[in-house]
């Protein structure tokens, strides 16, 4: 791997990997050297690893649980060459960046001794502002996946990397002769500068090649809408925090769509009541972003442009918009008051508010919303345009991006096809026949992570190297760039999409790292780089780089880069834009009215996106935000349609449009839209390993030949056969008890008696303990107005915590193991009910009823009010759990650690006991990182930060709704949030006094619409 | 004779039958208790055996299972953390309760029904105890660690929890195991000499000699004897109180509607009475009919023993409208949704068979006939020993199904282990009954010459009495 | 040497009253031999009521060792978890205070029923009792295995010169048959 | 006419319940004392190490101090086991060329760590951190005992939970100076326990025994 030979900085500990790799082969049993320093982390009774593929698979692997007693004396295998600036037993952190649909999120990630474990946002990035979702969080655990493509093949001719690069270097020369007429090129839509480079040093090679771009849910259609609107495609920016009212129209922008992560940040700050906002969100399927609206429209898909237009219009007619009059259109059916009523927030908020449009409604919408933005002078205010830093090959809806490619393929138009799109074979229309024409290529080239359905298909596989492994940049919407740096050394043969292109470019033999240091070189004006063996002199030797300043000045800038995580550099300024309302209008009418009957809608899954992560088992058993479904995918519809059709949930449905049939388990879901299904792509693809295999039905077949993924003319009947849905929540509704609150802003003053009845002092025969004397009261409060119900909690406290993955055949006994879940409540009528998410670990109740029915003392309350469970001291009794009024303690029932890979090994946090079979485990509130930040603090006299502190929940939440730290700290958020006027006790009249206070989650009605 | 007959029968209708029926010798009475231990192996007796020596190897699969894989090899599940196995374990120390009680607190009463079938509820008891005493621990997580609930100066410098109910069981359980022990074997001591001396066989002779410890029926030792063997009685009473109190604790002191209940204690010991008198009821009868004991056991004993397990059953019917009233009186939803769930829930069917067979069932016994005839009390002992091991479901696992946070709500399965552990235990229950049966007097032979004894005392026996004497005769 | 005669009655009431004639003729005839040191002793297969009186046996002493042991047992109970819970290790327990003497009665209990009932049955056997004793001299006779069966036996452990004459006393006082175990017998 | 026993079988049967009891009782004792004592503790375990590496001589003669080697020990919870480089700032000078040093040297040229074998060994659940007593004033002997004594590392310390909570509960009399830290031989004179007092405030010294301090 000639670009990963190169050291990286204040990383070399991460080059050392080739080394531990050499290790592991040489005694696959034995932990990888630099973990031994970890006291944790070493085999010992309660022993090491998890995840049997065997469970995943439901098998009960846990036989012979009662072996790992006997501890061998292991061996402490030391560096041998120190790896400058890594300590053992001390993580690092390093930042770089993942991408989402072709931009970057800026990321923190979490080493030990160069292993990778935890992945965290990057404050300073603007898509990221420190928080994540759960499927970046659990990117980290691909890496480690024994399930992932090696090496290079051609023809079942394995190849080593010089090999390959020989190959595909004479293949492109082969083109050369015609200038590249029949090359072609499929990529992931990407706003990589390094790969725009070399994109263009290919065309310039070879003129009449051709890149196209594809991925099943991308932005085409907001760019569209906006090329409609301005005459190009721009990315529309929005400012959701500075907008009073927000009409959403079916865009699951906390989500899915935009920059979900800094919306919700946004979103979240103005859910306070000081300065609250009004969401409308129209939509079809239940979304996160349905779930935080004030007024939530169900209305199916294709029915959005029509009730946008009713806005328009009557934005236009009552409030003197006239520019919006050709766009509008009378309202008509159940939501024409609700127009009336949205219109007019919106028309007093003008300049403070926003239109979205979902990614999946057709550019015309996009276009409506901008012009309603434009007509509301939201331009500049709410909503910026920029000029797209992704490359999005044609653009536009399915048929422009892989019409001509299909087309010239199936004429056999092209000899080489260079893939590095996932799976289009999985993802793309049927009726393209890529499937058919695709294994015709002459050399058909696919760069992959995973064994899938292209791979198979390909004559010339490529391993993909995970972005923990690979050298890359991306940008942000707003132009940020980040350089992608690795934090290890590849844990097997792969090679990335800049080395594959770079071999086209002609550029192959100087590997990844150079190719993207001196692509940055020049676009910050430095001279051009120094002759290869010196770059790599100086760069080779660690000591050089770490002692003194480096010789090269442009060295000091690309380290403040890699540092920081930000290249703010080259950042295109807003575009100034002028709006067609022609063009508007015309792209309005060609739409055709919305057909009767029931619509099929194929959605991104909440979890798997269009499929690529279906592998990932921290994702596979990550509850659905809104449906908590785990494992699988489901047919979801509303109450009444599921009664208009006999079926319920669980049933098998046997679902059929345009000729195509998938069958797949239905699952009513309260608050969807009638005579519309939803169905999450991603699942049931042809070629899948262990974890894929589980469950799931492919949704694709019924997607529309073309944009939008939604239709009429679904055809749904029950096959009489029932499925097993492995749901972790059983009971929606609170049952008239005070469990996740909620009042409108308006009623918040009564309420506020109301709440006194659910926190304060309460009368106890033992005197409550008094922590006032400690340094440190560890407290936890949990904002329901800001909580969106994302779950990245739950799957940042899994990775940091060692949380077993059970199945799901564990997950149908209710024993799934998630510490922190979060709990979704739904008020009023099930067909459009409003929703509460609340997340609900183990609250740390001061008068613990867990702690004095525990036989052994294996828990208990620690000095600071903590309530520790001891796992070396629990004999599982499980009577903690009996008697614990929240049900947040999880009981090992089997061996979930399993026996597994050497690789899944690694990926365990050494800060964490990997707990053993028979043991009860819970939220500890990272008391890892409590007392990491503590030694670290005392060792140097001084006490705990505010933010020195935090544990994965709080700090990955995108919406700050969970705030940590020390209760005796009366200047702390948290001191602040527990005497808060919304805060409340859960359960409180039990008495437990728990450590961890809720605020009342606030809605703001339209009075208008009461 | 003819007077003598008809007195009898005079008796009959006043009191009932005789607890003794006719007068043997002492060799006489010695040959007829002691046959089925020193006569040949009977067939019946050795296909029984058979027959639940299958249960039992499911119960050493199910045990071998439950080892191997872990807790996770049953249905628990978080929230319903306990099922089966705690279930199972109130059932068994339920059933316990019967042979102490029958054995210390009716011999305070100086009841001398009692007599004849003290020991068999003794060794019921000592079974019964042995399986419930089995899940405390295969129940655990980490069995292999049972002993950490134990106080013992440990490296760790930790102790048990003492603030927890469940090291009061483990005190409580095994207190009443080795008590209920040591009140059965020196009870034993005098019959094991007796039949050391009735046995023929030198084999028998020796191994009786050594367990009788050489006692020669010696009046210095009779006296120390009687005192301490009164004594133990009237410390047991006490024991087997606490002990379903104990028991009981483990789900009062916790706070979970439906267990959170200050009634428990005294309705968890009628309960404990209840189901064990159905249990002797249920082996007592065949027992009596296979063995010949009928002399010895006579109607008398049956139709008592109805009526204890008529005034327990509504001791617990008591219980059954307390809960009730009291989730209803307190205004505590959670309570009030706990009881409802019990009524509506998806466990209904099982509330109704428990309802059916502990209070409707025992209602035949305000019957003289349903107390006699020993069909009637067989079934309804039956269904009573279901009933009560439904009544244990329902409180602890149905429970658990519901509580406070409805987002936590789910149901529970068993899984074939779980059913392996049940009817495995009661299988092995059986077994060690069987061998009882077979290698130790049953019946107390010296205490049966005692009654004797002490019905000829105020004068000549009952067949050759005045209706008068008679009728003190049997009173006693 | 010792020897021991037996003698096996056919009626309680017979027994009792040898019994009663053998203590009265010790306390008042010592011209019949120096019968001071007889051991009279009583054996039948359940208890005889007045055998008591007619052995002149003193109270027994049971009660005050099950009193003696179960104080011990409840006392030394409460201390343990006292001291474990309360000064040892004193943990934060849900907020309970270490020393929660309600919590501890059950064990108390508990420990000294146990303590009281293991002393009764321990000191029973082999304090009293003086067992194992599975070979005794009264065992020699074939027919004392009545003892335990039907049989109403009276022994004496007499010094050997005495045997003869308390045998025949005995026959005297209507034994149904007697017979004499030496220590040179043993 | 004999009777079923000899007078004999009186003793024997004694004997045997005598031992019946002694045997469950002994067993018992037995096993609690086996964790107490240091065969059980393994303090006395003999542990050969790939290079014969002498502390007595680097500490005693070379008067080389710990931290030169363990050099995380003040940062960090691991102290830090020595690269092959670090052998060699010396030993590619002195020594070069012995024969006791060679698998130092094939380490250095192939890359091969050198395997050392674990000698205090605490269970996974424990989380020791040197760093946290170390700059409080807790010596390295107090644990790790007279290294310089030794021509092999062994464990002096049974490294039981009740060992490390003696300790916790009542750190005095084992704080020193921290410029004295890594002394084998230093003994203030007076009172330790005193001066462990004035130490304690200095280093601001607040040993915890919750569990979470060592068990995470």
């Amino acid at each position: 791997m000639p670009s990963l030979g190169l050291p990286i900085y204040g990383q070399q500990s991460g080059l050392d990997a080739r080394r531990w790799r050499t290790l592991e082969e040489h005694d696959a049993g034995a932990p990888p050297a630099s973990r031994e320093f970890q006291p944790g982390a070493d085999l010992a009774p309660e022993g090491l690893g998890r995840r049997s593929f065997l469970q995943l698979l439901g098998a009960s692997a846990a036989l012979g649980g009662l072996a790992a007693c006997q501890v061998p004396r292991e061996k402490l295998v030391p560096y041998v060459r120190p790896a400058a600036g890594v300590v053992p037993s001390v993580p690092g952190a390093y930042a770089t960046a993942a991408s989402d649909r072709g931009y970057a999120v800026g990321l923190v990630v979490t080493s030990w001794e160069g292993r990778p474990t935890k992945i965290e946002g990057n404050r300073d990035h603007p898509a990221s502002l420190g928080g994540t979702d759960a499927i970046r969080q659990a990117l980290v655990l691909d890496l480690y996946d024994p399930a992932r493509l090696a090496g290079f093949r051609h023809d079942r001719r394995d190849l080593s990397w010089g090999a390959a690069l020989a190959e595909l270097g004479a293949l492109a020369r082969a083109h050369e002769k015609d200038q590249g007429a029949r090359l072609r090129f499929l990529v992931e839509p990407t706003s990589s500068p390094t790969l725009a480079d070399l994109r263009a040093r290919i065309l310039r090679r070879f003129p009449r090649a051709r890149f196209d771009a594809w991925s099943a849910f991308g932005e085409g259609q907001a760019r569209e809408g906006a090329r409609v609107a301005f005459g190009r495609p721009l990315d529309a920016v929005h400012a959701v925090g500075a907008a009073d009212v927000i009409l959403s129209l079916e865009s699951d922008f906390l989500a899915h769509d935009g920059d979900p992560l800094r919306h919700g940040r946004e979103f979240a700050a103005r859910r306070e009541p000081a300065n609250l906002n009004r969401l409308y969100v129209a939509e079809a399927g239940f979304t996160v972003t349905g779930g935080a609206a004030d007024h939530r429209l169900r209305m199916r898909s294709a029915d959005v442009l029509g009730f946008a237009r009713a806005v328009a219009a009557e934005l236009a007619g009552r409030h003197g918009l006239g520019a919006l009059a050709p766009l509008g259109a009378p309202a008509a059916g159940p939501h024409a008051k609700a127009a009336a009523a949205v219109a007019a927030d919106l028309a007093r908020a003008r300049g403070r508010s926003l239109v979205l449009a979902g990614a999946a409604q057709p550019a015309a919408v996009h276009a409506l919303a901008a012009a309603m933005n434009d007509a509301l002078g939201n331009g500049g205010k709410t909503v910026t345009y920029r000029e797209s830093v992704v490359f999005d090959g044609a653009g536009g809806g399915v048929r422009s991006r892989l019409g001509a490619l299909a087309t010239e393929l199936r004429d056999g138009a092209v000899d080489t096809l260079v893939v590095t799109a996932w799976n289009p074979l999985h993802t793309a229309p049927a009726e393209l026949g890529l499937r058919e024409s695709f294994p015709e290529v002459r050399s058909s080239i696919v760069l992959a992570y995973r064994e899938d359905e292209t791979v198979r298909a390909a004559r010339f596989r490529l391993a993909q190297a995970h972005f923990l492994e690979a050298w890359g940049d991306l940008r942000a919407r707003d132009g940020t760039a980040t350089i992608v740096q690795p934090l290890v050394a590849p844990l097997v043969e792969c090679t990335t999409e800049v080395d594959l292109l770079a071999a086209f470019a002609g550029v192959g033999q100087l590997g990844a790292y150079r190719i993207v240091r001196d692509g940055w070189r020049a676009r910050a004006g430095f001279g051009p780089p120094p002759p290869p063996a010196a770059g790599r002199e100086a760069a080779a030797s660690p000591a050089d780089t770490n002692r003194g300043v480096p010789r090269d000045p442009f060295e000091l800038r690309w380290e403040e880069w890699l540092s920081a995580g930000l290249v703010r550099e080259g950042a295109p300024a807003p575009a100034t834009v002028a709006l067609d309302a022609e063009r508007v209008a015309r792209a309005i009418a060609a739409v055709p009215a919305p057909a009767a009957g029931l619509e099929a809608r194929v959605v991104p899954d909440a979890r798997l996106l269009d499929g690529r992560h279906s592998e990932n088992a921290w994702l596979r058993e990550f509850p659905d935000p809104v449906t908590k479904l785990t494992w699988e995918n489901a047919a979801l519809l509303s109450p009444a349609t599921a009664r208009r059709l006999g079926i319920a949930s669980g049933d098998e449905v046997e679902l059929a449009r345009g000729g195509r049939k998938v069958v797949g388990p239905a699952l009513v879901v309260p608050g969807h839209a009638d005579d519309s299904v939803t169905l999450p792509a991603g699942y049931g693809q042809r070629v899948q390993g262990a974890v894929g295999r589980v469950a799931g039905f492919d949704a694709y077949p019924l997607r529309p030949a073309d944009d939008p993924p939604f239709a009429a003319g679904l055809e749904a009947r029950p096959t009489g056969r029932r499925v097993l849905l492995a749901i972790t929540q059983g009971h929606f509704t609170m049952e008239g008890r005070a469990i996740a609150l909620a009042e409108d802003a308006s009623r918040l003053g009564e309420a506020a008696h109301r709440l006194d009845e659910l926190r304060g002092a309460q009368p106890t025969i033992h005197a409550p303990a008094d922590y006032s004397k400690e340094e440190y009261r560890w407290g936890m409060a949990i904002d329901l107005s800001r909580c969106i119900g994302c779950g990245a909690c739950t799957v940042a406290c899994q990775a940091e915590n060692n949380i077993p993955v059970v199945g799901k055949d564990q997950v149908l006994r209710s024993r799934e193991m998630h510490w922190l879940r979060v709990d979704r409540y739904y008020e009023g009528s099930p067909e459009d009910p409003r929703s509460v998410s609340q997340p609900l670990a183990c609250v740390h109740c001061e008068a613990a009823p867990c702690e004095y029915v525990c036989p052994v003392n294996a828990t208990v309350h620690s000095d600071e009010g903590l309530n520790e469970m001891v796992y070396n001291r629990c004999v599982g009794t499980r009577y903690c759990s009996n008697n614990c009024p929240y049900k947040v303690r999880r009981f090992n029932y089997l061996d979930y650690r399993g026996t597994v890979a050497p690789s899944l090994k690694i990926l365990q946090n050494p800060d964490v006991t990997v707990r053993a079979r028979g043991v009860m485990e819970k939220c500890t509130y990272c008391t890892q990182r409590i007392e990491r930040a503590r030694i670290s603090a005392r060792n140097v006299g001084r006490k705990i930060g505010p933010d020195e502190a935090v544990p994965a929940c709080a700090q990955a939440c995108p919406a700050e709704a969970i705030v940590f730290g020390n209760l005796n700290d009366p200047a702390s958020r948290v001191s602040r949030l527990h005497g808060d006027a919304r805060r409340y006790d859960l359960l409180h009249e039990l008495g437990t006094r728990p450590r961890t206070a809720y605020l009342v989650k606030v809605r703001n009605p339209n009075p208008e619409l009461a | 004779m003819s007077t003598a007959q008809k007195t009898l029968e005079e008796v009959h209708e006043l009191e009932g039958p005789p607890v003794l029926v006719g007068r043997p010798g002492d060799r006489a009475l010695t040959e007829s208790l002691l046959e089925p231990v020193l006569g040949r192996t009977r067939r019946g007796w050795l296909l029984l055996l058979l027959a639940l020596g299958g249960g039992v190897t499911f119960w050493l699969i199910s045990l071998g299972a439950t080892f191997a894989i872990g807790i996770g090899a049953w249905g628990n599940n978080i929230p319903v953390a306990w099922a089966y196995d705690i279930t199972n374990f109130v059932w068994w120390i339920g059933i316990g309760h019967a042979g102490t009680l029958i054995s210390a607190i009716l011999l305070l009463f100086q009841q001398k029904w009692r007599t004849s079938i003290n020991r068999f509820a003794e060794a019921m008891t000592l079974f019964a105890v042995a399986m419930a005493g089995l899940y405390p621990i295969i129940h655990l997580g980490r069995p292999w660690l049972f002993w950490w609930l134990i106080p013992y100066p440990s490296t760790l410098q930790v102790w048990p929890n003492f603030k927890s109910a469940l090291p009061w069981d483990v005190f409580a359980i095994s207190t009443y195991a080795t008590v209920s022990f040591l009140f059965w074997y020196l009870g034993l001591i005098p019959d094991l000499a007796t039949a050391r001396d009735a046995a023929r066989d030198r084999a028998r002779r020796v191994v009786y000699g050594i367990m009788a410890f050489g006692w020669r029926g010696s009046a210095r030792h009779w006296q120390h004897y009687r005192i301490g063997y009164l004594l133990l009685a009237g410390l047991s009473t006490p024991l087997v109180v606490s002990v379903h109190t104990i028991v009981s604790f483990d789900f009062a002191i916790s706070q979970l509607p439906g267990w959170h209940t200050t009634i428990f204690p005294p309705y968890f010991v009628a309960g404990a009475i209840f189901s064990g008198f159905a249990m002797v009821m249920t082996l007592m009868i065949p027992a009596r009919r296979l063995l010949g004991y009928r002399q010895v056991v006579t109607e008398r004993h049956l139709e008592n023993m109805a009526k204890v397990m008529l005034a327990t059953g509504l001791m617990v019917s008591y219980g059954y409208v307390m809960e009730h009233f009291i989730a209803w009186y307190s205004g505590n939803a959670f309570e009030q949704f706990a009881f409802l769930n019990r009524w509506e829930g998806r466990y209904r069917a099982i509330w109704l068979a428990q309802l059916f067979c502990n209070v409707v069932a025992p209602q035949v016994f305000w019957f003289r006939w349903a107390r006699r005839s020993e069909v009637v009390l067989f079934v309804v002992s039956i269904l009573i020993n279901v009933g009560m091991w439904a009544e244990r479901f329902v409180i602890i696992a149905v429970s658990l199904t519901r509580d406070f946070v409805p987002s936590s709500w789910a149901n529970y399965a068993p899984t074939w282990v779980d059913w392996g552990l049940l009817f495995g235990s009661i299988s092995m229950f059986g077994t060690l009954f069987l061998l009882f049966l077979r290698f130790l007097p049953a019946i107390p032979i010296f205490e049966v010459k005692e009654l004797r004894r002490e019905l000829e005392h105020g004068g000549p026996g009952v067949h050759d009495a005045g209706p008068g004497h008679a009728v003190e005769e049997v009173r006693s | 040497m010792r020897a021991w005669v037996l003698g096996e009655f056919e009626r309680e009431a017979a027994l009792l009253a040898a019994a009663r004639t053998l203590r009265a003729r010790r306390a008042h005839a010592p011209e019949r031999g120096s019968a001071a040191d007889m051991k009279l002793d009583l054996h039948s297969p359940y208890p005889l009521h007045g055998a008591d009186e007619a052995l002149g046996l003193r109270r027994s002493t049971v009660p005050l060792v099950a009193l003696g042991a179960g104080v011990t047992g409840a006392l030394g109970g409460y201390l343990l978890q006292w001291w474990t819970a309360g000064v040892d290790w004193p943990l934060n327990v849900g907020n309970r205070p270490p020393h929660s003497a309600p919590a501890f009665i059950p064990v108390t209990f508990e420990l000294g029923v146990l303590f009281a009932s293991l002393a009764i049955f321990l000191g029973l056997l082999f304090a009293y009792f003086r067992f194992p004793r599975v070979h005794h001299p009264v065992f020699e006779v074939e027919a004392f295995r009545s003892a335990s069966i039907d049989g109403l036996w009276l022994s004496a452990e007499v010094d050997g010169a005495q045997a003869e004459a308390i045998a025949s006393d005995l026959r005297a006082l209507g034994a149904r048959q007697v017979s004499i175990v030496g220590e040179a017998l043993r | 006419m004999s009777a079923l026993f000899t007078p004999r079988a009186n003793g024997i049967f004694k004997a045997v319940l005598v031992i019946l009891v002694a045997g469950a009782g002994g067993t018992v004792a037995a096993l609690m004392g086996y964790a107490r004592v240091p065969y059980g503790t393994g303090q006395q375990e003999q542990i050969q190490q790939p290079v014969v590496f002498d502390h007595r001589h680097h500490v005693q003669d070379d008067l080389i101090d710990c931290r030169y080697c363990h050099t995380t020990v003040e940062r960090a919870p691991s102290a830090g086991i020595p690269s092959t480089e670090l052998c060699l700032n010396c030993h590619s000078q002195v020594w070069n060329k012995s024969p006791l040093l060679d698998l130092v040297r094939a380490s250095w040229f192939s890359g091969q760590p050198i395997p050392w074998v674990r000698v205090h060994r605490l269970p996974a659940f424990v989380y020791f951190n040197h760093s946290a007593h170390v700059n409080k004033g807790v010596g390295c002997v107090e644990c790790h005992g007279r290294v310089d004594r030794m021509a092999a590392i062994e464990q002096v310390a049974p490294l039981n939970m009740g060992w490390c909570l003696d300790c916790h509960r009542d750190p005095y009399p084992r704080l020193r100076p921290l410029e004295e830290i890594t002394s084998m031989t230093w003994m203030p004179e007076g009172d330790r326990a005193q001066l462990g007092r004035e130490l304690a405030r200095k280093y601001d010294v607040k040993p915890r025994t919750s569990c979470y301090t060592c068990h995470r």
